[in-house]
């Protein structure tokens, strides 16, 4: 139903850049709520058109069909080399690559760490939800000890599987990283300071500056065996081995715009 | 168009005069060839024995303002190509075997993608780590299988530094006409071997891609993936690019002939190998063997219908490789039963010599003429 | 629109007045119960549910016009 | 015809050097000519060789059966290479370090010359491997005189020129060394 | 030796008591079959259509105090593999394409080295992110040119999920004999579906190995490497490799045969296309067709010398695949043009129905009767 | 010449564990003496037995030639995962690892940060010489800003080549690193500090207290343009960037001892 | 004999347990089984199915032309299986969410159960598809009841002991659903 | 032995008596000029030599009996 008479001011709606059609991913995933701020985000800053999107393999592979962008599709764990591609070839684009913590923090932990350490002009998003959701809910190097999972069915043990991997604090000690901060999607308020670190991180690309990335923890209600009321809660646990905040930013000063082929 | 003629594709033929011409390294000849072809970004990672293509992109590049990137890996190399080639860029990117190896994914990512891209194997003796002697050991993995999938790629096979400076721009028309990735696959040798060329290189038009990555400006969104979950959509895909092949292996087959019209005994045999073979069969001659030389320049599409037509005639045929023995199951598959087919290989880096070729020549002519078959 | 809805509940959670719920009386093209707003008039259009909805169903409008409708 | 030689000896007695000059001087003479390398971590520390092949028509197999010419700056290089030199070849052996150890092979021309004194009267007695290019050429006479200074001039003339004169005095007192008469 | 009536390899033939059967998901079954044989370690990765091996063998293993690590990547994994097997400790490693994509170098690394390792490919629709589907794609890629060099290794392609868990055990037996990596070849509809099987494994005896890294405790240190640096060296190996191939090919051919005997027609399929022509040849024979069904089991070595003998009979041939067409070059190769060979093939996931596969059978055995080659 | 008189106490010689045969190495070149520090260090733990060691895709490639231990060789920068292999399946096995810049912090870095995250009990010898030697003096991870190798003809400049990667400080921060430490050869006390370091690092792996790294700034004068002596002071220069010291040693503390199939 | 059954739904709607069940069953009354479902990413959110073939002869193709019946437990599995039930096959449709959509298809038996209800009635409205099963077995007998309780027995008995009664009960609840005489 | 050395003169920066030189008149099979102690009575046997040497050419003994040889 749409307002009985004629409608005032929209407070919040419906980002034009999300597709119509409703998403594959599972109710009350966060992945809906990230993509809507990215849309937001995007549209704010009015990047959409400059904008090369690298999409990775997992329970996301499917954002190009709900973002209207440009997107390629990066082999599970490359979106950082693929990004890197793009970026030196189009100095004028902006890139974003969008993964989840088994893309980044498992099979392309060379591909992040390298890009980070290169200064790459590239924005990217790190979709933290403890779990490899698109396989069937196995172990990610993220999941906390102690968490169950199709491949931990007793719990994650340091002593068999190792610890959780602090991702965006390793990379917040590379020079070439001038932005890094970790949020949630827990709840209101944390989705909005969320949306404003993706924003920083977008305009430290386009300001120059250099390497930029947003953890953002989120759930996986099927993965973690929780309804999604109870997943959202269960970040606070999260949060408590991954902090949110921001870890550096360096994107105050900017860096020179990069020389024809230079990065 | 097809190559029938001996030599039309390497360099030399088109010489003015022989003086004019400049001695290059293999490995730096081919990297100035795709600069001078237009080559707009080159991510590599060393690896011996094609450090040296690396080097003078790390030199030449910068210089231009073009794109030069050390990757952290031949994963990287392969899939900053992957990212550079969907925006519609000209990319090379190059390696030796054990990191070609590494690339099998994205390449059948960019098969599936269908994004154009020119990669270069300078091949070294294998299992493994193996050794860095010449090599044509990574033939099936070119030809036949090494990403997963259903997928081919046209495979160009030089013999001289002229020709791979030739086949280079070539690499680049393919990739872009057909949107796919273009291997080029040389060895150790040519490689690290210095040669005359001329300092003539071609440069491809530039075409407009409707498929490449710029920012969806005014115009829908563009998505470059090879992922289609619906098992229908993907058949349909597979039968679209299987249908390209078929065209790609209608048109664009390449080799060159050597002495074959009265020949009775042939040499198939491609890059170092051939010109080894060349040798041999100019000794045989000599000796008053009626030898000629068949030399795929594409190892595919593999000059199939060309092979068989030869075989229809009274021949033998001598399959020479730097393997132990890969590009002859081609030769058999194209040929049939119809002649009988002798091969003779050293592998690890070693390369036969001319007498020991004409060695094997002189045993399948006398197996020939006591009518048993190769 | 409520077609779009999962059936999530991640609004009914967040909003601070408990004026959505879902309604188990439809199913809709997506299999689910999809959310109702059955106290429009407390609304006070703070787009909690808005922010939350991972698949932005909600469209809210500014009071005085107190109002939130999908 | 078709010639074919390797120059042999320790990594930074500038053999692939030598061998490089004389490929670009066989050019220049109009020839065609193939320079390839033994490539590689024998280079670490170890021995470097390379092969040249001058001719006067398309080059074929890189690899020789046996060779015709044969320059040898080291012990282990004489032990590896002299056998490999076709009869009536020739051998270039650098008798500032090989002492009067020989190939032995009374079938072939073997000229041995005093590579590192010849090259200190040059100037640098790094350069051996230009004395032992010019004993070869002076001796055998596969490619030009002038090509081979032409070439000595464009390649050292761009990296180092101050040393240019020194390698053109290498080359000529092997080239002297290479054209007098074969010793008894 | 070689097993030559059909389905002596299913588990079901030695079944006792139908009843005492149990249901099992055919990645949960090969999963158990290597613990069963002995499997002492298991590294993967997680990706469909085998999450559920990793699964099992994360459940499993810990309770049996034996070593399993889901590693980083299939990189890790294989390479974890490496490491434990050249301890001669029994390893199983498993993915599905992509992921098999990644571990080429490694395979290639092992190979050369002669260390003995059991890999699972549960084949998905390619090529790049492709599908998830049952697919045959990745046949060229197991069978020639998966890692560079030359090398083969045995794969062995399962019809049904008890003779998959026979194949396990057969696999262990044959890495460990050979010195070799080992491919068990399966799709998606063998990984995913559930069967009953016979709750009876085979364990293969274990040996000692005079080459296992143990620790050089009152013996010569031992070094397990691919590398060779002097090509001679190399080449002395690979002409040991070579011996020991062609060995295994003349020793471990195994395939099944369906109502050949008075066959004109033989339908050549393997794994779940093989399946999918039983039901075709039994409709077939229904109508009156004298149609027989031809299985290779091992996909290398190739049943090349059987179906030759085949060929020289009068028949013609029908090659099924979940593909645009790998197996049937395979086919040709070893038939040299004796007798006809058709092609059907479905790709992306598809599955050829068993009427469309009699459609097939049909219309060859009208261009035979037409004289017409296939 | 030996000793003219019967010989005295011996004070220094040549270590049992390495080779008669001479190295392949360059003269001058730091991974010789590495080799006897390792040589030293592993018949003084009397470890040499017990030990299964990898050998990487470097120079270092030929360790297997000289160092009379069980060698396997691990494809280029997968030597954690190989040695992970090793260890887990043989727990009472003396697992090493050796790799040089190019294999440990470039092609290598998801194994290394895995192997670490996990707190496998493995010993890893990461030597450090800020270049590609085997394949010509390339750029490595390591190299320093304005270094010249040969992908870096004008000098490494971050904005296309990147920044230099601490890759150990990394490592320091995760939960399974018990020892970190960075030592150096450039001269006699150094090469007496490194030593200890190794064989601490050996200890953490005895005791079950997990993964243990030590780095090594070595040279490369083939590589680095210079002669042995100037390249060992050119180390100076290098130790600004890569300060020298124990990153983190929490080996006291022991794990306990891993379970059948656990670390 | 060889039967095929597909069962299509909600994820969720326990549409692969039934057809294990069935499938189970099928095994303890000596028969063939065969059990694949529709796997990967559709499970997110969306449709699950999966297809069951029963025999007393080795089963050879995985796929079917077409399905001797279907159980189909929301409106786009009947769309999509509906046409694909082979004639004179049967068809069971959940009322319950169907309304009185039909397969429209006079040619097949479309067997109408309200399973909601039943499942509800039975103590768990989740067991919806234990009922579809106890239908589909009623009706046509493929297996015997026994097999099925002894499978739920031993399938739920060892994962959720507490709910196995509640399992038979909307088993039993299907069945007798099934055996009811055809609806004219 | 000295036929391992490869003269990169490590050990003759780190003889704090400088001691150590390359013997110029002998090339050894490696090809190159090997090292020389040319004042053994002066050496305290601090062994620095030993520690710097990549090729671990030289064994030393301890004093009163001061000197060391390869
Ligand atoms: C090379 C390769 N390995 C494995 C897979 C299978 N796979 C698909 S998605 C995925 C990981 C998904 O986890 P994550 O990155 O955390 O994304 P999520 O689904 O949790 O959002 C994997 C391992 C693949 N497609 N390719
Ligand atoms: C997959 C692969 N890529 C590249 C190479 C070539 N390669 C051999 S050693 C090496 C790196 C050597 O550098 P480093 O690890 O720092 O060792 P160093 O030689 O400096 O001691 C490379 C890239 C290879 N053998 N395999
Ligand atoms: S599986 Fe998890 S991550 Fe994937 S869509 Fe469902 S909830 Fe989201
Ligand atoms: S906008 Fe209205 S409905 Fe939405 S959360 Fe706020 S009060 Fe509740
Ligand atoms: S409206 Fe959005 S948040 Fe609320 S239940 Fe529906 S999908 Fe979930
Ligand atoms: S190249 Fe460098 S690292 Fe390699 S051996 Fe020589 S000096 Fe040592
Ligand atoms: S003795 Fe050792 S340190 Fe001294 S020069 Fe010789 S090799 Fe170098
Ligand atoms: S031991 Fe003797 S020779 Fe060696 S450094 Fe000390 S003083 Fe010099
Ligand atoms: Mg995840
Ligand atoms: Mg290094």
């Amino acid at each position: 139903m749409t307002a009985a008479v004629a409608p005032p001011r929209v407070i919040a709606s419906r980002p034009e850049l999300l597709t119509d059609r409703s998403t594959h991913y599972c109710p009350g995933c966060g992945h809906g709520i990230i993509h809507r701020l990215l849309a937001e985000v995007l549209e704010e800053l009015e990047l959409a058109p400059r904008t090369i999107a690298v999409a990775p393999v997992g329970c996301a592979v499917f954002a190009y069909d709900y973002l209207q962008l440009d997107w390629v599709e990066a082999p599970h764990g490359r979106a950082p080399a693929v990004a890197t591609g793009i970026r030196r070839v189009r100095p004028d684009s902006f890139v974003l690559t969008y993964q989840g913590d088994g893309d980044l923090a498992a099979i392309g932990t060379a591909e992040i760490i390298h890009a980070a350490g290169r200064g790459e002009l590239i924005t990217a998003i790190f979709v933290n939800n403890g779990i490899y959701g698109m396989t069937g809910g196995q172990m990610a190097p993220t999941t906390l000890l102690g968490q169950r999972t199709t491949s931990t069915p007793t719990g994650r043990e340091a002593g068999l599987a190792g610890f959780p991997i602090p991702m965006t604090e390793m990379l917040a000690i590379l020079p070439g990283v001038v932005y890094a901060a970790r949020g949630s999607v827990s709840d209101p308020p944390h989705i909005g300071k969320t949306k404003a670190m993706i924003k920083r991180a977008c305009k430290a690309q386009v300001d120059g500056a250099g390497f930029a990335i947003v953890e953002i923890l989120s759930n996986c209600p099927v993965g973690w065996g929780m309804t999604a009321p109870e997943s959202m809660e269960h970040l606070s646990e999260v949060e408590k081995v991954y902090p949110l905040g921001v870890l550096v930013d360096r994107s105050a000063t900017p860096r020179q715009p990069s020389p024809p082929g230079g990065s | 168009m097809t190559v029938t003629v001996e030599g039309t594709v390497t360099a030399k033929d088109a010489s003015p005069s022989k003086r004019s011409r400049i001695l290059m390294k293999g490995n730096e000849a081919i990297a100035e060839a795709a600069i001078q072809a237009g080559c707009d970004a080159y991510f590599g990672y060393p690896i011996t024995p094609q450090a040296e293509l690396l080097e003078w992109m790390a030199r030449r590049m910068p210089e231009l303002g073009r794109v030069f990137v050390q990757a952290e890996s031949e994963l990287g190399a392969i899939n900053m190509g992957l990212g550079a080639a969907a925006t519609g860029a000209r990319v090379l990117v190059s390696s030796s075997s054990p990191g070609f190896s590494l690339m099998a994914e994205a390449m059948s990512y960019m098969a599936g993608s269908e994004t154009p891209i020119v990669v270069v194997n300078v091949m070294r003796g294998g299992p493994g780590l193996g050794s860095i002697g010449p090599s044509q050991s990574d033939y099936f993995q070119a030809v036949k299988g090494h990403g997963h999938g259903d997928y081919k790629v046209p495979v160009l096979a030089p013999a001289s530094i002229g020709e791979a400076v030739e086949l280079v721009a070539t690499a680049f028309e393919l990739a872009e006409r057909y949107r796919t990735p273009v291997i080029l696959l040389a060895d150790g040798i040519l490689g690290q071997a210095m040669e005359p060329i001329e300092p003539q290189f071609r440069h491809p038009p530039r075409q407009v891609f409707d498929w490449a990555l710029t920012g969806a400006d005014g115009r829908p969104p563009r998505v470059l993936r090879s992922l289609h979950l619906q098992p229908e959509r993907l058949e349909e895909h597979n039968n679209a690019l299987q249908a390209k092949f078929r065209e790609i292996a209608h048109t664009e087959v390449r080799w060159a002939g050597e002495q074959l019209d009265d020949a009775d005994l042939a040499v198939v045999a491609y890059g170092t190998a051939a010109r080894i073979a060349h040798s041999a069969v100019r000794k045989a001659r000599h000796e008053g063997m009626r030898v000629g030389l068949f030399r795929p320049i594409t190892l595919w599409p593999f000059p199939e219908a060309q092979l068989r037509e030869l075989a229809s005639r009274p021949t033998a045929m001598l399959v020479v490789e730097l393997s132990a023995g890969q590009m002859v199951e081609d030769v058999r598959l194209a040929v049939e039963g119809r002649c009988p087919v002798a091969f003779h290989g050293r592998t690890g880096g070693m390369l036969p010599t001319p007498d020991e070729v004409l060695a094997e020549l002189r045993r399948l002519a006398a197996t020939v003429r006591a009518g048993g078959a190769g | 629109a409520s077609d779009r809805c999962k059936g999530c509940e991640l609004c009914v959670a967040a909003c601070p007045y408990h004026l959505l719920a879902l309604d188990r009386d439809v199913v809709n093209a997506l299999g689910y119960h999809p959310i109702e707003l059955h106290d429009a008039p407390s609304c006070t259009s703070c787009a909690f549910c808005a922010r939350v909805c991972p698949d932005a169903v909600f469209t809210v409008y500014a009071p005085p016009k107190r109002e939130a409708t999908r | 015809m078709e010639r074919s030689v390797v120059f042999a000896g320790f990594g930074g007695q500038g053999l692939l050097f030598a061998g490089q000059i004389l490929a670009r001087a066989a050019i220049t003479d109009g020839l065609e000519a193939f320079w390839i390398p033994s490539y590689g971590p024998e280079m670490r520390g170890g021995t470097a060789s390379c092969t040249v092949i001058v001719a006067d028509e398309e080059i074929g197999s890189p690899v020789v059966d046996r060779y015709d010419a044969a320059v040898v700056m080291n012990p282990p290089s004489l032990a590896k290479f002299g056998p490999r030199v076709a009869d009536g070849g020739l051998l270039v052996a650098n008798a500032s370090l090989l002492g009067d150890t020989s190939a032995q092979r009374p079938e072939i021309d073997e000229l041995r010359v005093s590579c590192t004194e010849l090259a200190a009267s040059a100037g640098d007695d790094k350069l051996v491997s230009v004395v032992a290019l010019g004993a070869l050429v002076g001796r055998l006479g596969w490619v030009t005189r002038d090509a081979v200074i032409e070439a000595i001039r464009e390649v050292v003339g761009a990296k180092r020129p101050e040393i240019v004169e020194a390698d053109l005095q290498a080359f000529e007192a092997g080239f002297r060394a290479g054209v007098a008469p074969v010793a008894a």
